[in-house]
């Protein structure tokens, strides 16, 4: 078990520092960097020597190895840096708009269920009836449709004509209303029918039919039997979403003025702000990491033949 | 026997009877779409701007109108769609190629290459794809191989995971065992014993991925990457309507749509390749 | 009825061509035993076999020494410190009662599981610890035929394509004799033929075949690049009669006529006896009893052998 | 007359794979269906629960205590399924969820029967298993983790729990060496007496048909060739098929015959 | 509709009653409020700080604030006065030591606004504020119109996230990337505002800006979507204001390649330009077609009278004909070879692409092969890249009512907006002779000078000056007054009806 432990650990550690290296590269490779914006070349008379001079003092123009093994530096201390555009510690800014970010993506997901749940399993059930030419239908609408044109419907209906919900900013839950349903509604298309596909796998075990045979209601059957064995490919692409999901956000962000980490890294992007997009990498990285390792042990929870067997040697 | 819940009434009715109906459908889609095209074409350039014929509602002339640079939407539209579809498909099929042996591989070796394999993919996700874009363009300039790297670079990781799901589990099924000892190479065993499994749920994925790639080919073209303006091109259409949502929302209707069929028309394509592999092909009750 | 019709359908029923068994393994095998061989070795009726009588002598087809296995989080050992070996063209029949570690074994010898220890010499080699590109050479030696022939079949995968599974990946190595690959349809119908199946079945999926078809289907495959040594875990379990002794003639004629090696793991004592020339019983993991199966009614058989026999 | 099957037919798209074939089983019969490999058995006993796979379609009649059960609603079939008839299936790996431990279902099919008390429930089980040989141990295992013959004798203990009218047992014992056989058969001949349950026994072994059963049908290529009481059969088949069969059964070294004993009580 | 209109009236009789507030609603958002760091400008924009000297909107000259006067003989010793009745939002008066105090912090936290201000000594003296620069430097005074030289209490702990100012708002709680709750400073020097409490929030999407309005959430709405403007107006009482700003859309030409070198051709892309058009269609009227780089209104633009010179297609010909290129095959050649060209634009200005575009289809009808090539970071992309012939950018010509800034940094060869890679000698003393002279009246000469020059040469092409478009509820909001500079929005005479 200790020993375990220490395995993850080492393995996070090993991969951190890897992704950490080539990102750090990566977005060095990017053209442009952060000096016309710090020196507001928008409004304010700079010369290509004071461009060149700042350029030099942040140490853009150090051999990449060196700028990394100065990041490092900080790093093993804990010393993410600050923003080059605000000037503020970029952990912090980070940690400030995750509360809302995580907010926005947990309703997304909440939407996700209610709406993903019960349309893939009936669509699933009830396969080739109306219902399932209904669900193919606004599925595949949802993943045609662009989240800012679902979002503006949304305020336009919701915000505008009826109901008066907030439409932008975060002001407890009715401003998390809107959001959340675009976001959710945006991401169920895939679920509703991957879980679908899935459940029709499932449905044809032969362990379905025993349990028919035994009288377990369908209903029975479809949550404890069925729906169990449905769930890798699911939660395996739910996985895999929900770091691209983070990122994703942006669009609804932007239009909902929902303060998250999404807006603050696309502007980081766009100004070069290196330290602020080394920090949301890392983030990303430990998020995903831990995510996916969660849903890599899920399978073991469901399907036990995987965990008794993982000692095994494989050939 | 009739049941009401969970089968059908009737027989099942045969599935290649539909797919042919696709097949016809596509055609004569495929005919109209082509003879409209070259007969637009010779009216409308594609690339024209008129500024004093813009935003024109529907006419004999313009039967969808024009759009906010005076340009006949369906004429774009049109045209737009060989781009759009060629480069989404090219960039999905792409992502598949790289993903599927990925994931394959991943989940039938275990162990170390697993591990390996799975961190590179988190390593993967871990970038936004703003910055996968803006590097590529930046280091590459603009193009379609460029294009669908960037696409590959975001998508793949699903694709591979999912994948590796499936063949964890059914990798631990007796009869890939046997396989292994009839001596089938890994490689034999994968892609004969193990492809038909995952091929239903990748098929469901991909062919709903497409309509985000559509998407983010737009998006990706205004960092540089894709198809430049003006250009006709299905997300840019539905992007550049979008300040038009108010006073001309059927802009973004048409490409909209436009996008739905296609989406519509590769789900139907994955359904009915799904079912193929799909060998009990129903539900019991 | 008559008693005499049926001590002569009896007689009839018991139809081993060559009960031919190489003395010299036989005295190996017997190391550890009370037993001393009393086999006639009639003299073997196929070219094969007999050329390479010489060579079976000294080094049995397929030799186990000392295997066990444990599954991770069991008390005692499924398979416990087992050794025997099988000579060429020998058959060696295993009983035992359910759980008792015959499949175990079986999944071992075929590097489906791994042993904890022990050795497994497959022509001359020793394959216990080989792994990967190493071990698919000697893939083609030994097969198996699993005891659940619905778990044994891919289900999305066609008959005919699960039968030709063994061949093309293996088949260009080894020599056929019995069957003849003219073209894929073409030995596919002999696989089929050989197990009584219709040819018709060759393009349904396995769900759409009864448990017997399965199994026979899961046999034709075993048998198709006539390897040296074919596990048989339970073979005939869900055969009517009829199909059971074309079978089990089938796999006695091809056994005499190419020198194949049999692990005959069955319940039924009827068909192990009349397979088998040689027979272990198995009890919790251990090999508790080895005899010829001539001696199959002695009076020194253990305590559960005489339990099976008053049973059946 | 508990089950009585009239001209039944099960079809596909293309074949007609069993032919109109007519059945019954008796009150507190054990009734043997034997027959070739591939003739439609076990479809034939699917189809009386309304379990044939979706691509077969069943017509006629098969008569329950009465009812039409290819008429019946999926609602009405469920109230018989488990309770009063009870199914052991040739596939006896099928017969458990994988993720789920033996001690699960037993505990599941238990509850939705009606058993209030867990403990009950958990006594319940672990004798069940104790009669068929196992070790209540067993409860806390996957599937997976047990052998051939456990998993099978697993399953009948699970079908017998609940003393259902009808016990319809596809090949039950293909898995179990004949000590455990022996045993099984004895705890299936014992539950009949005790609740008067009618038994359809799909087998090949005739040993089992001689010792236990009263009637028996053979089948052959979807069709019933012959039925009648076990004497009637066994010693004067008047079907070529069926004469075929009986001589074809193997029999053990120097006298036992597996099917046909001395005696014929 | 109407139900939303007497849901406002209705919900703002109640609000009325009790208290006066106003929601405004802004286009970009921040997640500092650094008044000396974030170049949003919030603080100011939202009346929390403000500057010593502002711009007069009115003249477009530099005008006094929290300053009373400056003065300065040779352009690098400055002496401010500052107001004796300025006190911060905490009620500390504001003295010159707390001013020194102040533009240090600027000067440290950012390096944009010691480049800018190259101030070398600062002494306080009472209210007197003596000020040296590096170099004689006569833009001093309207550098100091910079909102990041704002004048906060810089004793208050959290300047970041609650900086303390002089403005007649002060600060009550920040969300970064999302509003600001603002209340009244009853201390104001300028008389306190009528109001209690303001909202300042952000959006950066402009169909989600008008849409609240639309719904009433807010009441004020910095640059809706414009094509939403026409639905706006249909609501009773909304009203929509314009002004155009110191911006300029331009086409800017790279003097590095051969065919641009010539002063025909690029009289001809200047000619091909429809100004007029894109100035009605694609901003619907809300911005005035340019012809040089200053807003007509500011004292030092030039009064171009040859506003006749030709443009249009025909010019255009007329002038490649000149440079020696005839049309072959409907192709525009030169010594056999055709006129291509590779016009860049970028998307974080909405308008440029479309520009571009149009630009793009009218070469075209003269033969001329343009290729749009879109690209993300348009100044890093023009200053290291040399492949592009022309490229539409954006600029701003006289952010603090001074021509030196877009002087300097556009035509200067080493500006750092030079992307003209323009090294014309004669423009380079006049822009040099400008950053000497102290006089206004000599610098706007100067400015008109150089402004001709680059005319004359066309060496960028103009386009037009965006308009700022306000949408506001007039039944509600008095006083609301948009400006030019944008720097400035929430004031103390804003109030509501
Ligand atoms: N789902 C199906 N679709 C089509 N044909 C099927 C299907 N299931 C079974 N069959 C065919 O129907 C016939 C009868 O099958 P069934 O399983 O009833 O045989 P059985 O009598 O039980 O044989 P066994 O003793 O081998 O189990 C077989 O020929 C089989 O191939
Ligand atoms: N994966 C496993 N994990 C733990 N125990 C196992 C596993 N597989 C089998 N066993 C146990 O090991 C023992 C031997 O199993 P095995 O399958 O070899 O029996 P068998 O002799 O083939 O029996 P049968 O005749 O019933 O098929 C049994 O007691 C079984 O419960
Ligand atoms: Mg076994
Ligand atoms: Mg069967
Ligand atoms: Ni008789």
């Amino acid at each position: 078990m200790f020993r375990l432990v220490i395995r993850k650990f080492l393995e996070v550690f090993i991969f951190l520092l890897f992704i950490m290296f080539v990102s750090f590269l990566f977005i060095r490779l990017a053209p442009g960097d952060p000096v016309l914006t710090i020196l507001n070349v928008d409004e304010l008379s700079v010369s290509q020597e004071q461009v060149e001079a700042m350029r030099e003092e942040m140490g853009f123009n150090d051999p990449l190895l060196i700028q990394f093994g100065n990041w490092l530096l900080d790093f093993v201390q804990l010393d993410f840096g600050n923003s080059y555009s605000t000037g503020q510690p970029v952990m912090q800014m980070l940690m400030r708009a995750l509360p809302a970010t995580a907010e926005l993506t947990l309703g997304a997901l909440l939407v996700m269920l209610l709406v993903a749940l019960p349309l893939g399993s009936l669509s699933a059930v009830y396969r080739g009836s109306w219902i399932d030419t209904v669900s193919r239908m606004l599925s595949i609408v949802g993943a045609a449709v662009p989240s800012f044109w679902l979002g503006l419907i949304l305020i336009d209906l919701f915000g505008v004509r009826f109901g008066g919900l907030p439409t932008m900013g975060r002001d407890g839950f009715a401003s998390l209303i809107l959001p959340s349903l675009t976001l959710g509604l945006a991401i169920s298309s895939v679920y509703v029918r991957l879980l679908r596909s899935s459940l029709l796998d499932s449905l044809s075990q032969e362990f379905v039919r025993s349990a028919r045979a035994r009288g377990l209601s369908e209903g029975r059957i479809f949550l404890m039997h069925a729906f169990r064995h449905s769930l890798p490919p699911v939660i395996t692409v739910f996985g895999v979403s929900l770091g691209s999901l983070i990122g994703g956000v942006v669009v609804i962000e932007v239009l909902f003025a929902y303060p998250g980490i999404g807006k603050l890294v696309v502007d980081a992007i766009r100004q070069r702000d290196y330290p602020l997009i080394q920090g949301y990498i890392l983030i990303m990285a430990v998020v995903v990491f831990f995510v996916n390792t969660a849903v890599d042990l899920s399978y073991r929870y469901l399907n036990p033949e995987m965990k008794l067997k993982e000692k095994e040697a494989h050939r | 026997m009739k049941t009401i819940s969970l089968r059908s009434p009737a027989r099942p009715k045969s599935k290649k009877h539909s797919w042919q109906a696709i097949i016809a459908a596509l055609f004569i889609v495929l005919v109209a779409a082509a003879s409209l095209y070259t007969f637009m074409y010779l009216k409308h350039d594609p690339t024209l701007t008129d500024l004093r014929g813009r935003l024109q509602e529907g006419s004999t002339l313009h039967p969808l109108g024009t759009d906010h640079l005076g340009r006949d939407v369906l004429t774009r539209l049109l045209l737009g769609g060989i781009q759009t579809i060629g480069y989404s498909l090219l960039a999905l099929s792409t992502a598949l190629i790289i993903g599927i042996p990925f994931g394959l591989i991943a989940g039938y070796k275990r162990g170390w290459t697993d591990r390996i394999f799975m961190r590179i993919a988190d390593g993967f996700l871990a970038f936004p794809d703003t910055i996968v874009a803006i590097v590529l363009s930046g280091l590459l300039g603009a193009g379609i191989g460029n294009l669908v790297l960037a696409i590959v670079i975001v998508k793949w990781v699903s694709y591979a995971r999912l994948v590796r799901s499936t063949v964890l589990s059914e990798s631990q099924k007796d009869y890939i065992r046997i396989a292994r000892t009839n001596g089938l190479s890994d490689a034999r065993i994968m892609t004969k014993h193990l492809l038909p499994h995952i091929a239903g749920h990748v098929l469901v994925l991909a062919s709903l991925d497409l309509g985000k790639i559509i998407l983010l080919i737009s998006s990706l073209s205004y960092i540089g990457l894709g198809a430049q303006p003006p250009t006709p091109e299905w997300g840019a259409m539905l992007n550049d309507s979008r300040p038009y949502f108010q006073s001309r929302p059927e802009l973004m209707v048409y490409p909209g749509l436009a996008i739905v069929s296609i989406v519509l028309l590769a789900n139907m394509l994955g359904d009915y390749l799904r079912d193929r592999f799909d060998v009990k092909k129903e539900v019991q009750p | 009825m008559k008693i005499s019709d049926r001590l002569k359908r009896m007689s009839g029923s018991i139809r081993l061509r060559t009960p031919d068994i190489a003395p010299a393994s036989v005295g190996r095998f017997l190391a550890n035993t009370a037993v001393t061989s009393s086999t006639s070795g009639t003299e073997s009726t196929s070219d094969a076999a007999a050329s390479s009588t010489a060579e079976t002598l000294d080094s049995p087809v397929l030799a186990v020494e000392r295997l066990s296995r444990t599954y991770a989080g069991a008390e005692r050992p499924a398979v416990d410190d087992v050794s025997f070996s099988i000579g060429r063209g020998e058959c060696l029949g295993l009983v035992g009662e359910s759980g008792c570690g015959k499949s175990t074994l079986a999944r071992c010898l075929l590097r489906i599981e791994d042993a904890d220890s022990g050795s497994i010499i497959l022509g001359g080699q020793d394959i216990a610890r080989l792994n990967g590109r190493k071990l698919r050479p000697h893939r083609r030696r030994i097969q198996i035929v699993f005891q659940n022939p619905t778990a044994a079949l891919n289900p999305k995968l066609k008959v005919s394509d699960s039968l030709i599974d063994p061949y093309e990946q293996l088949g260009q190595d080894a020599k056929l004799t019995h069957f003849a690959y003219t073209s894929r349809d073409a030995y596919i119908r002999q696989l089929l033929e050989a197990v009584e199946l219709p040819a018709e079945l060759a393009s349904r999926y396995p769900h759409e075949l009864s448990g017997g078809q399965r199994q026979r289907v899961t046999i034709a495959r075993a048998i198709s690049i006539e390897p040296d040594v074919v596990v048989l875990d339970e073979p005939t379990a869900s055969l009517d009669v009829i199909s059971q002794g074309a079978v089990l003639d089938l796999l006695t004629n091809l056994r005499t006529s190419l020198g194949l090696s049999y692990l005959f793991i069955s319940h039924d004592l009827a068909a192990v006896h009349r397979m088998s020339q040689r027979i272990m019983v198995m009890r919790e993991g251990e090999i508790v009893d080895r005899f010829d199966a001539g001696d199959l009614f002695a009076e020194e058989r253990h305590a559960y052998t005489k339990e099976l026999i008053s049973i059946f | 007359m508990i089950l009585s099957i009239e001209e039944l037919s099960i079809a596909g798209r293309e074949r007609t794979i069993v032919d109109n074939v007519s059945l019954a089983v008796r009150e507190g019969e054990f009734m043997a269906l034997v027959g070739q490999s591939g003739s439609g058995k076990s479809l034939l006993s699917q189809a009386i629960g309304q379990l044939l796979p979706p691509n077969l379609h069943a017509a006629g009649r098969i008569l329950f205590e009465g009812s039409n059960l290819l008429e019946r609603k999926p609602k009405e079939m469920r109230a018989l399924r488990g309770s009063r008839i009870s199914y052991i299936f040739q596939d006896y790996q099928g017969a458990f969820t994988p993720f789920r431990s033996i001690g699960a279902h037993f505990n599941e099919y238990q509850k939705i029967h009606g058993e209030k008390s867990s403990t009950v429930r958990r006594n319940r089980a672990a004798e069940a298993l104790e009669s068929v040989g196992l070790d209540p141990i067993l409860l806390r295992r996957y599937p997976f983790q047990l052998s051939g013959g456990q998993l099978q004798r697993a399953s009948i203990a699970l079908s017998l729990l609940l003393s259902p009218r009808l016990l319809i047992a596809d090949e039950a014992t293909t898995a179990l060496d004949s000590v455990s056989a022996h045993r099984v058969l004895e705890l299936l001949a014992r539950k009949q007496k005790e609740t008067g349950c009618a038994i359809l026994f799909i087998t090949h072994d005739w040993r089992h048909v001689r010792r236990y059963a009263n009637r028996l049908s053979v089948m052959q290529e979807g069709r019933i060739v012959e039925s009648g009481g076990k004497h009637r059969i066994l010693d004067h088949p008047q079907h070529e098929y069926t004469r075929k069969l009986i001589e074809a059964a193997p029999i053990l070294g120097r006298s036992l015959r597996s099917g046909i004993e001395e005696e014929t009580r | 509709g109407s139900s939303s209109d007497t849901d406002n009236s209705a919900s703002n009789a109640a609000q009325a009653s009790t208290d006066k507030n106003v929601h405004f609603l802004y286009n970009f958002s921040t997640s500092s409020l650094d008044p000396h760091v974030d170049s949003s400008y919030v603080p100011l924009r939202a009346g929390i700080t403000e500057t010593l000297i502002r711009l007069d909107e009115e003249n477009l000259t530099v005008a006094p604030w929290l300053a009373e006067s400056w003065d300065s003989k040779d352009g690098q010793h400055w002496t401010i006065n500052l107001r004796d009745d300025v006190t911060f939002q905490n009620g500390k008066r504001m003295t010159g030591d707390s001013v020194k105090a102040s533009l240090e912090r600027a000067l440290k936290e950012s390096v944009a606004i010691r480049n800018a201000l190259k101030i070398d000594t600062i002494e306080a003296d009472g209210d007197k504020l003596e000020i040296t620069t590096t170099q004689p430097f006569p833009e001093f005074a309207s550098e100091l119109v910079n909102p990041n030289t704002a004048i906060i209490d810089v004793s208050e702990p959290d300047i970041v996230n609650k900086p303390v100012g002089t403005g007649p708002f002060k600060l009550n709680a920040f969300t970064p990337g999302s509003k600001l709750e603002l209340s009244r400073y009853d201390g104001y020097w300028d008389g306190a505002s009528p109001l209690d409490k303001v909202t300042f929030s952000f959006n950066e999407d402009a169909n989600a800006r008008s849409l609240a309005l639309k719904s009433g959430q807010v009441d004020i709405v910095y640059r809706p979507e414009v094509e939403s403007l026409e639905s706006l107006k249909t609501i009773d009482g909304m009203v929509v204001e314009s002004t155009s700003t110191f911006r300029v859309h331009q086409l800017t030409m790279n003097m590095e390649r051969e065919s641009i070198k010539d002063l025909n051709v690029r009289r001809a892309l200047d000619a091909l330009i429809d100004r007029q058009g894109i100035v009605d269609t694609i901003l619907l009227g809300y911005g005035e077609p340019a012809i040089g780089p200053f807003l007509p209104s500011l004292p030092f633009a030039p009064k171009y009278d040859n506003t006749a010179s030709e443009t249009g297609r025909e010019a255009a010909v007329k002038y490649l004909t000149e440079a020696g290129y005839t049309l072959e095959n409907g192709v525009m050649t030169k010594n056999g070879k055709p006129l291509k060209l590779t016009l860049l634009t970028y998307s974080a200005r909405a308008d440029l692409p479309l520009i571009a575009q149009v630009f793009q289809s009218d070469a075209k009808q003269i033969g001329i092969d343009v290729e749009i090539r879109q690209i993300d970071t348009p100044e890093e992309y023009m200053a290291s890249n040399r492949d592009w012939d022309i490229a539409t950018y954006s600029n701003l010509t006289a952010p603090r009512g001074d021509a030196g800034y877009y002087l300097n940094a556009t035509y200067h060869p080493t500006g750092a907006l030079n992307f003209s890679g323009s090294e014309d000698p004669e423009l380079t003393a006049i822009i040099d002779e400008l950053n000497l002279t102290v006089a206004p009246e000599k610098r706007a000469v100067l400015a008109e000078q150089a402004a001709n020059y680059v005319h004359d040469n066309v060496l960028n092409s103009f386009v037009l000056h965006p308009g700022t478009i306000v949408a506001y509820n007039g039944k509600k909001i008095k006083n609301w007054v948009t400006t030019r500079s944008e720097y400035y929005m929430i004031n103390n005479k804003l109030d509501v009806m």
